[in-house]
């Protein structure tokens, strides 16, 4: 059961640290503002959901499951927030920025 | 599995620390943020996974508040940044 | 040493709570009161000091406190020996002088909070808490918190009046101070890495001579020397002592500096007895001389009243580091190293209501004058001739002229240095006392000078606030007639000091 | 492993340390301080001090950061006029001096004595004493309460220093510009949704403080964040600092503490000591009020002095 | 070697950075950033003295941790200060330096 597990733990934290390599490679190498956003809100937060998932196979209780999930949603909101703050500061400000 | 967990941590971080670079060639604003928030989340997935590889539960807790904060400091970034834009105009 | 608590030693507890609990009410109640609470605690706190330096006297051994019961290294000690006691009182008559003072300028009228009365009192008793705070701290991390304390009730004082020099000047003292403090905490951290413990007698009894020792004294020095404003550490002293509010710059200069003096001659002296370095003693003694020569020679040539008495400042805690390489001794209780001792400490007493007189009468010229330049002072020795007087009488003692406490010290320090055969300190004294004579008489010739027109003051100086004036400066003649066997009661508590030599 | 993880730690906190010192933007040196304090929180963790974790995140990154955002993006303006560099003899000579000084340190660092002293068992032997589990709270609140108390004063004092600095005619107004709730908001609807969580997950760690990692300081930190992400979303306005209520809420946690503090001279024969059976209660009834007035004493630290007239 | 000694060693290093910031760099808020580095490598010296004295089941000695949480607070406290007044002369005099003259 607990090889199962852990099994399940490594493969989804392997996911999840592919998915940050692609946002960084996207933050190094898409064009512009807009599109690098786009590339990095989803692949990071889709990291680190990779990594609370695995993580949620290894942690006792019930209450230490629901503080890492919130921990991923208070992140995922930050992100949403902020993107959609700079992307309306990007298109006032226009392309160059 | 505590090994493995530990050398998720250290990919996770040095992977963003080469995000970091963003930050060191700018040129906007728009950018440094972006990297400092692909910094925050690989630096909460790094915490995590450091919490259970060492078991202290209660990293779980730094996570929570970098989550909070993380939030926090990106509002008073952009409200900075606007801000700094609408006294230039 | 006690190894437990002495009774009485709940004293020391009220000598910081009662300023510190002062504050916070008058920060609640805001407006007219914090004036109220300020004159009401005064007398109080008086009374807690006195009490403290006469049941050390009385008992011959100081007074220790754990806080919360608990004891050292887990809890925190607070401990009152001679030095600690006579500074406890000083501190208190100085406010008790600069309070009263202050009421004129700082009135607190009906109606709406004022800003700048309100922010002096309150911070006039917060820096009274953290005096105290300091001076009878026993623990290194609660003495960087009453240092932290002292440090951001005294930055805002210099800025109080807003103008953008002073707020530059405060922010220079603030970057100095934080600078010094983050030095002090880093030798505290090394100390507590290598012996266990913060606690200063506890230390003093496990420290030994190593390179780690070294470097923390050395790096708690340096953080208490940018923190006192030794040369080279002077830069911010004078724009920040005499861009504040007079009863602020007598706060400044006559005590807020003294405060990390005295924890340079606590560790020195009391924490590291078996450490004589004395090529760093003379490291000291060197960048007092310096401060000496150069903080006199620039005094010399200020446009400025309230500029001048700040250099002079600058000079002044010079002559309390020759105390240094003259009383740092490989055996404890030579008498020569006693007598430089006591010398540094009489310095720095009398220098406190010295330079306290001298700062406010300057602000009674100033008010009346409307302005503080030199070159202008003519005819104001007949206008305000008390404060003059004053003014005078605090550069007697600046000059170490008899009779002032400025004498005994400067001479005693004189004496121990011709003594131990380390005359070129005896040199230096003279040659600031010369200096010193120099831009006091330069400001009384001006003073008594006949003017080319009748002067006419802007506002009339009531002679109330001259005579507290005049009562400081007095204070600071009245030194030196004190007898050497009060000065006894500095020695209590001192490691093996061999009192009857003394005499 | 665990080793190789320190390493790569530590250059990584290094290298963010570099970056703050050396960018030529101070906007972007901020961005790298903020990151800095995350990676340092990482460092905490992994030397077993998870309570200093939760401090440095709450305030060293998060309040710290959103400060000096704040100011950075107001000094934008002026920055480009003082573009003014340092001669380069100072900066060789200043390299030298702080090389030596980093080296001589970090020898220290290496001969630092075999067997390291400790007070960790003296702080075990009384925790049963004062009834909390997390030796870190004990000594804040039982055998350094001083500290404590006098941090408290420190807070409150520099709060006082901050607001001397409105000019005469704005004394006793409120800090900062007001923020308006924009038409289509996006920060409203986020700070609706985060501030109830914020305050959940600040209160919760606050509460764990007696027996876990957290205590008043760090779940203040939260709530105070909470309270200036309302301000800034326009949901709430910073009151004016002359307000009865507010000096009232900012001295509580002092006032309860020093009441406590002279109670201890009766009940327990010493200030700020605690008799055995009523310690832990103590101890709360201390914290609740000064987990409120450090959250209102940092959020008005960071709104600084005040900027608007008061009201009448 | 003691685990912490990577930790002990990065201390090190920051307090020379943040010193060579702390002269070097002639705008106030640089220097409050500087200063703010040296902070944290006397803190994270603290907490490997702290690491190294892990006893009786805690992992590090608690007396330290608990001075590096109040030492936090207080090096936040001067940090608004000194932003607090450095915004307050650049409001007042429009420059961002400590230079006068």
């Amino acid at each position: 059961m607990s090889l199962a597990l852990n099994g399940l733990t490594i493969v989804a934290v392997c996911a999840g640290a592919f998915f940050f390599l692609a946002g960084t490679v996207g933050l190094l190498r898409f064009p512009d503002a807009l599109s690098r956003l786009h590339a990095l809100t989803k692949a990071d937060n889709l990291g680190l959901g990779l990594v609370v998932l695995g993580l949620l196979f290894q942690v006792g209780g019930v209450f230490a499951a629901l503080k890492l999930i919130g921990v991923w949603l208070l992140t995922l909101l930050a992100a949403a927030t902020v993107s959609q703050l700079l992307a309306r500061a990007a298109r006032a400000s226009g392309p160059h920025e | 599995m505590a090994d493995f967990l530990l050398a998720a941590a250290g990919f996770v971080l040095v992977t963003v620390a080469v995000g970091l670079v963003r930050i060191l060639s700018g040129p906007g604003d728009a950018d440094r943020i972006m990297a400092a928030q692909l910094f925050g989340t690989g630096g909460i997935a790094a915490l995590l996974l450091l919490a259970q590889a060492m078991s202290v539960p209660a990293a779980i807790d730094v996570g929570l508040v970098l989550g909070l904060l993380a939030a926090f400091v990106s509002v008073a970034f952009v409200k900075g940044v606007t801000r700094s834009q609408a006294d230039e105009a | 040493m006690p190894d437990s608590a002495t009774a009485g030693g709940f004293l020391l507890v009220f000598a910081i709570v009662l300023p510190v609990v002062g504050a916070l009410l008058s920060l609640v109640l805001g407006g007219r009161h914090a004036e109220r609470v300020t004159l009401i605690l005064i007398p109080a706190g008086l009374a807690v000091a006195v009490a403290i330096a006469a049941s050390i006297w009385r008992t011959h051994g100081m007074l220790q406190y754990f806080v919360g019961g608990w004891d050292p290294p887990l809890g925190v000690a607070f401990r009152a020996d001679g030095l600690s006691a006579v500074m406890l009182v000083t501190a208190a008559l100085l406010i008790c002088g600069i309070g009263l003072f202050a009421r004129a300028q700082f009135p607190s009228p009906r109606g709406a909070e004022k800003r700048a009365p309100s922010v002096f009192w309150t911070l006039l008793l917060t820096n009274w808490g953290a005096l105290n705070a300091v001076f009878i701290g026993g623990d290194l991390f609660n003495l960087y918190v009453a240092l932290e304390l002292l440090t951001f009730a005294a930055v805002p004082l210099v800025s109080l009046d807003g103008r953008p020099e002073t707020l530059a000047a405060a922010l220079r003292y603030l970057l100095f101070a934080l600078f010094g403090s983050i030095l002090y905490l880093l030798g505290a951290v090394l100390l507590y890495g290598v012996y266990g413990t913060l606690d200063i007698v506890l230390l003093a009894s496990r420290i030994r001579a190593e390179p780690a020792a070294w470097a923390a004294i050395a790096l708690i020095t340096a953080g208490l020397l940018a923190k006192a404003a030794l040369y080279p550490f002077h830069l911010w002293l004078p724009p920040a002592h005499a861009g504040a509010p007079a009863p602020a710059s007598a706060l400044l200069s006559g005590l807020v500096v003294k405060a990390p003096f005295f924890l340079v001659v606590r560790l020195w002296f009391d924490v590291m007895p078996k450490i004589p370095e004395r090529a760093a003693a003379q490291v000291l003694g060197i960048l007092g001389a310096a401060a000496i020569l150069f903080g006199s020679a620039v005094a010399l040539r200020q446009a400025r009243l309230k500029l001048l008495i700040a250099y002079s400042t600058v000079a002044q805690i010079g002559y309390l580091f020759l105390m240094f390489p003259l009383a740092i001794k490989p055996e404890a209780g030579h008498p020569w190293s006693t007598f430089a001792w006591t010398g540094g400490v009489v310095q720095a007493i009398s220098h406190a209501f010295a330079k306290a007189a001298m700062f406010m009468a300057a602000g009674l010229i100033a008010e009346g004058l409307g302005h503080d330049r030199i070159a202008g002072l003519a005819g104001i020795g007949r206008a305000l001739p008390i404060s003059v007087l004053a003014f005078g009488l605090g550069g007697l003692s600046l000059m170490g002229l008899p009779p002032s406490g400025g004498f005994v010290a400067k001479a005693m320090l004189l004496t121990a240095a011709v003594a131990e055969g380390q005359w070129w300190w005896a040199l230096v004294v003279l040659m600031g006392g010369l200096l010193a004579a120099g831009y006091v008489f330069l400001v009384l010739a001006r003073s008594l000078a006949e003017p080319l027109e009748p002067l006419r003051l802007s506002t009339t100086i009531s002679p109330c606030r001259q005579t507290i004036v005049l009562v400081l400066a007095l204070g600071a003649v009245l030194l030196g007639f004190v007898p050497l066997e009060p000065l006894e009661l500095l020695q209590i508590g001192r490691p093996d000091i061999a009192i009857d030599r003394l005499k | 492993m665990a080793l190789a993880f320190d390493i790569v730690l530590v250059l990584l906190i290094l290298g963010v340390a570099t970056w703050t010192i050396s960018a030529r933007d101070t906007f972007a040196a901020v961005v790298g301080f903020i990151g800095f304090g995350l990676v340092l929180a990482l460092a905490w963790v992994c030397l077993a001090a998870p309570d200093v974790a939760l401090t440095e995140a709450a305030i060293g990154s998060g309040l710290t950061g959103g400060l000096l955002v704040g100011a950075s993006a107001r000094l934008r303006r002026t920055e480009t006029t003082s573009g003014e560099t340092p001669s380069i003899s100072l900066r060789l000579s200043a390299g030298v001096v702080c090389t030596f000084i980093s080296a001589g340190l970090a020898a220290i660092v290496l001969e630092l004595p075999g067997k390291a002293p400790t007070l960790a068992p003296q702080v075990a032997a009384n925790l049963a004493m004062i009834g909390l589990d997390n030796p870190v709270t004990a000594v804040l609140m039982a055998y350094r309460a001083v500290d404590t108390l006098l941090e408290v004063v420190v807070l409150l004092l520099v709060l006082g220093g901050i607001w001397s600095l409105a000019p005469d005619h704005l004394w006793g107004g409120s800090p900062g510009s007001r923020h308006l709730a924009g038409p289509d908001g996006v920060l409203p609807f986020v700070a609706q949704l985060l501030v109830p969580v914020g305050i959940l997950v600040g209160i919760h760690i606050f509460w764990i403080g007696s027996v876990a990692p957290g205590g008043e300081f760090q779940g203040a930190t939260i709530l105070a964040a909470m309270w200036i992400l309302a301000t800034m979303a326009g949901l709430v306005d910073m009151p004016a600092v002359s307000r009865r209520w507010l000096r009232l809420l900012l001295v509580a946690g002092s006032a309860v503490f020093f009441a406590v503090g002279f109670a201890g001279f009766a009940m327990a024969g010493a200030f700020l000591a605690y008799p055995e059976a009523y310690a832990k209660l103590l101890i709360l009834i201390i914290e609740i009020p000064l987990t409120l007035s450090i959250a209102a004493t940092l959020a008005l630290l960071v709104a600084g002095p005040p900027e608007r007239a008061p009201q009448e | 070697m003691s685990a912490a000694i990577p930790y002990g060693l990065c201390s090190a290093v920051l307090v020379g950075l943040g010193l060579f910031g702390l002269i070097t760099h002639p705008q106030p808020l640089r220097k409050i950033l500087a200063f703010n580095l040296i902070g944290s490598g006397v803190f994270l010296l603290f907490g490997v003295i702290a690491r190294r004295g892990a006893a009786v089941g805690f992992g590090g000695d608690p007396v330290p941790q608990a001075l590096v949480i109040t030492g936090l607070v207080v090096a936040f406290a001067g940090t608004a200060l000194a932003v607090a007044l450095l915004l307050r002369l650049v409001d007042e005099t429009r420059r961002g330096t400590l230079r006068d003259e």
